[in-house]
């Protein structure tokens, strides 16, 4: 650790070090000079490749689960589908949305409606807050434990 | 033809379809729990959906998830599989009237099977023998007494709605009856809700002996030959073979022909197996299974006949092709049902899978949905693997077996191959000697029956 | 029958080979290089013995080391595969002279058939029609003139003592003969060390269609069918099936006679194959392999025969015990040869196996003795798997083998598995509508020829 | 090598050690002077020990290749079966054996024949020095490349 506080890290260094890391395929290298040193470390993902590769190829979701959706999968205020069905984000066709980005929504609010064999199964709001993000659109199909929209 | 099946089922047999379909050209829908996300048929399958959480409860059994999957997916048909909703009168039902076709037999003939009173006196009404016994349910224990008294001892008491064992209880003679009826109607209450119970003669020795059945929509039906499945412990299927050690040429045709004939009465179509005891050259029915079953590459490989391609394509209406005359029955088959457990306790022991080499070369058929690095759910039945081999006769059979479980690496858990080899060289099972109780002396269990 | 047999050769073949002596009871001996002390022929046997370095010449086809090793483990017998020693008459002569079985054909029938003039007289003799071409050698540019204008353009000059292509020239019409015969014997100078050739008719858009012989030491003999070789890449086989496309029952039957017959009366014994060039109905012999193909698990396929099971019978002295009716032929099946190179530009890969799973299912056969971890030497030929589809019919196992490669993880080193995915989608192949010339148009070669 | 820290670090250091790594079959080297120092750390290969353990069972050798001799396989003064064959230990039966444990040997001595197809093969000292082990006997088969002797 630098004694002088600095306002930015030798970033270039680090980067330098991480092709280094790269190039040699080195797990870590530390670096120093008297009371300076850096030290990088890469994670090595073997076995963890291995296991997501042994096939030859990936059934594709039938419905459309948003890659921008899935890296919010361990958002705390996620809201995930309980069920397979059609999403609506209206009561009835041509009515305004339950919900749009920004609006402030209270727990037990009626933020969707999925369909599912032709009963409407209103989805609530699981706590208090703002819609942060809305990840599908009505009409589309979910499968359980899609990500439907976040509350922040 | 059906454009998209939607598969209800998971593991070795999701993936068995899944090939079928494929090669069939035609395109496939997984449905999984959120346990299954990373399993094979899933990766293999065109497009899949996650159902529910890993209960098979909330998803492989949630008629209503899986349905709503098929709606949103565009699916013409649903293939159950074996075990979950495979036998479930109501969910075939649903299905249809959901303007979907149900891969396997009509709502009706699974819930006439499922009653297995009213099947006893359906199939024995088209000509099929059955075990002598009550001539339906044994209400208390004066009736009980005198049903044993009418049929002779040895007799069983049986759960109506029973299954898997549960709810049978066997009685040597008069001293053992009160203590077995009592027994069997609170297993029953206990297991299935139902006391009902009913009563049979008790078979010391007998096989199991079972008729592959194939129906079409038209009226033809073949049989594919027996299966012998008398390798069980506590009614699970362990070892099952085609043909039958013993039984000839003749008694094939014979009882083929019956269950056949007795199939095409009812109006029965699909794949079906009709379960026999036999004993002393004598066949009585158990049960008839409507469905797929685990051990039907044993079939496949002394017929054939893909008789998951046949299954789906009588579902969409097309005739079989060929009847009983074109049947050929070469070579012998045996299937090991491969488990994640201790050989010799039997504890389940579900992990991750390290090296995973599956035995190949002439004769060997792998089916499994395992790979290096899958982790095996605890949530599932415990059958990872089925290893099924051909040979031109029963000794090549066995000699081929023999080296192909030598040669199955399966690391990171325990399974039951060592109690296969153990088997496969037991001279018992060499000889065909064997009967539906000889497995459990083998591993030094007493029935629990 | 034997006790122990020495496997002379590597690579899957030596699985195969291990396969059926322990399917048969008979220990094995595995010889191997120093390169291949990890090869899962050598885990898989009996005993191992190491014979050399790495080099083929200082291992497997070190005939001193092969034989001391057959002494100082008390082998019977020797089984050579295909390739190294297993052509070799010498060998066979010193195998024989140091009290062994080689199981394989005569040393004099190996020198025979080695000798491709010989054995194009030999064969035409006991009533195989051969390509039109010199009656011998031919020696200077005037007797080459004066053959090709007697047989006909196109012609081809070929080295007596070649194989593989090498050797091997084209001429379309006279204005080309000088340059491709000059050129031939100088290949063949440098190849072999013998600037011997002769000269043949040149067919244009023929098909290479093998018939599989089996006789014993009784004058038994059968023929099991043909196998369509067409697909060849610089004269290596990448795709074989039988039936051929172009084949119906009753051309089958009478070459298969015309082969089976010449076999019988020239005395032969063990496998051997009987290969034609086939265009407009008319056959010609092209030269016959006297030991066990890489592509002998197609037959084995349609007939359920088990062909090294067999050699290994017939080498004991065991008669065939069946004739050639009692051979039948039902589905229809296909080979794909796996080689460890890149699907493109055909250069080889060698490397270590990362992740590997092999296809499964029905109909699925696949002979490899690759393994996750395995590296694969680069001394040695590039095949690294076999895969073998059989189907009911041809576009079922079209299918089959479509959804198997699909399958197919080789992780680690480049296959060829992208350029059969490529193959089977081709409509030509697909149609059966192929001949030897197709695959190089496909993959965008010139002929060398 | 420098003695400040730089946003150019010693690639050249690195990569001479990484190789180093390498050659020397190395997990880890840690390199310093005075103040300054760097250390690089190889991943060990796990898939190496997978190799060895894909296959259920692994055939035993023929003849008799002793553990014991397998641990000084790489013995700088292993003398190695160069053929596959029988091993005799004295020039004729009753006859004394051409070397024993502590015998001094001068390179080009025969120290054992090898009979391989009937034909005896005199093995000589590769060096000079002290006979240290001897790990077959006489009569013993042997494969290519197996441990004879050790002379030091």
């Amino acid at each position: 650790m630098p004694k002088q506080p600095k306002s930015a890290v030798d970033a270039d260094l680090i980067r330098t070090l991480a092709d280094l890391l790269d190039e040699t395929g080195l797990k870590e290298i530390e670096y120093g000079s008297g009371d300076w040193n850096v030290r990088v470390v890469r994670e090595s993902a073997g076995t963890v490749v291995a296991a997501s590769t042994p096939l030859a190829s990936t059934a594709q979701p039938a419905i459309g689960a948003a890659t921008e959706a899935e890296t919010f999968a361990d958002h705390p205020g996620l809201v995930a589908s309980p069920m397979v069905g059609v999403v609506y984000t209206s009561p009835e066709p041509g009515q305004p949305s339950f919900v749009k980005v920004g609006d402030q929504v209270t727990e037990g609010d009626s933020i969707l409606l999925i369909e599912a064999m032709k009963v409407f199964n209103p989805i609530k709001a699981p706590c208090s807050g703002r819609v942060a993000r809305i990840f599908i659109g009505t009409e589309d199909p979910v499968e359980y434990g899609e990500p439907l929209m976040i509350i922040e | 033809m059906f454009e998209k099946i939607l598969i209800a089922n998971r593991g070795e047999i999701a993936l068995r379809i899944n090939r079928a379909c494929h090669e069939m050209g035609i395109r496939t829908l997984a449905v999984h729990s959120t346990a299954d996300a990373d399993a094979m048929h899933v990766r293999l399958a065109d497009e899949a959906i996650c159902i529910g959480p890993a209960a098979a409860r909330d998803s492989y059994l949630n008629q209503q998830a899986i349905l709503s999957a098929a709606t949103i997916s565009n699916a013409d048909a649903i293939h159950p599989g074996y075990g979950f909703l495979s036998e479930n009168a109501e969910f075939v039902s649903k299905v249809e009237e959901h303007g979907f076709v149900f891969i396997g037999p009509s709502a009706q003939h699974i819930r006439l099977m499922g009653d297995k009173i009213a099947a006893k006196k359906a199939v024995q009404d088209v000509g099929i023998p059955v075990v002598p016994g009550s001539a339906g349910a044994v209400s208390g224990l004066d009736e009980a007494r005198a049903v044993a008294a009418e049929i002779g001892y040895p007799v069983l008491i049986k759960a109506s709605a029973g299954g898997g064992g549960r709810g049978m209880k066997a009685a040597n003679n008069a001293g053992e009856l009160d203590a077995a009826y009592q027994t069997a109607v609170s297993e029953a209450v206990a297991s299935f809700g139902n006391g009902e119970v009913y009563m049979e003669r008790y078979l010391a020795r007998p096989r199991h002996i079972e008729f592959q059945i194939l129906a079409d929509h038209h009226g033809n039906v073949v049989h594919l030959g027996e299966r012998d499945c008398s390798l069980q412990r506590r009614h699970q299927k362990v070892i099952e073979e085609s043909p039958s050690p013993a039984l000839n040429a003749t008694e094939r045709a014979r009882i083929g022909h019956i269950a056949a004939a007795a199939v095409r009465k009812i109006g029965y179509h699909s794949v079906g197996t009709v379960e026999f005891l036999y004993e002393n050259g004598e066949f009585f029915f158990i049960e008839m299974n409507t469905r797929l079953q685990v051990e039907h590459p044993v079939t496949e490989a002394i017929t054939r006949l893909d008789l998951v391609r046949e299954m789906i394509r009588v579902a969409s209406g097309a005739p079989l092709g060929y009847s009983q005359d074109d049947i050929p029955f070469n070579g012998h088959a045996i299937e090991c049902r491969i488990n994640a457990e201790n050989p010799d306790t039997f504890l389940p022991s579900p992990g991750t899978i390290g090296d995973y080499h599956p035995p190949g070369g002439l004769g060997v058929r792998v089916d499994s949905a395992l790979y290096s690095g899958y982790k095996v759910p605890s949530h599932y039945d415990s059958m990872i693997a089925k290893l099924i081999v051909l040979g031109s006769n029963r000794n090549e059979c066995l000699m081929r077996l023999k080296r192909a479980l030598g040669e199955y690496v399966i690391d990171g858990l325990e399974t039951s191959i060592p109690l296969h080899q153990k088997l496969v060289a037991a001279p018992d099972f060499v000889n065909g000697d064997y009967d539906i109780h000889w497995l459990e002396k083998f591993v030094g269990l007493k029935e629990d029956g």
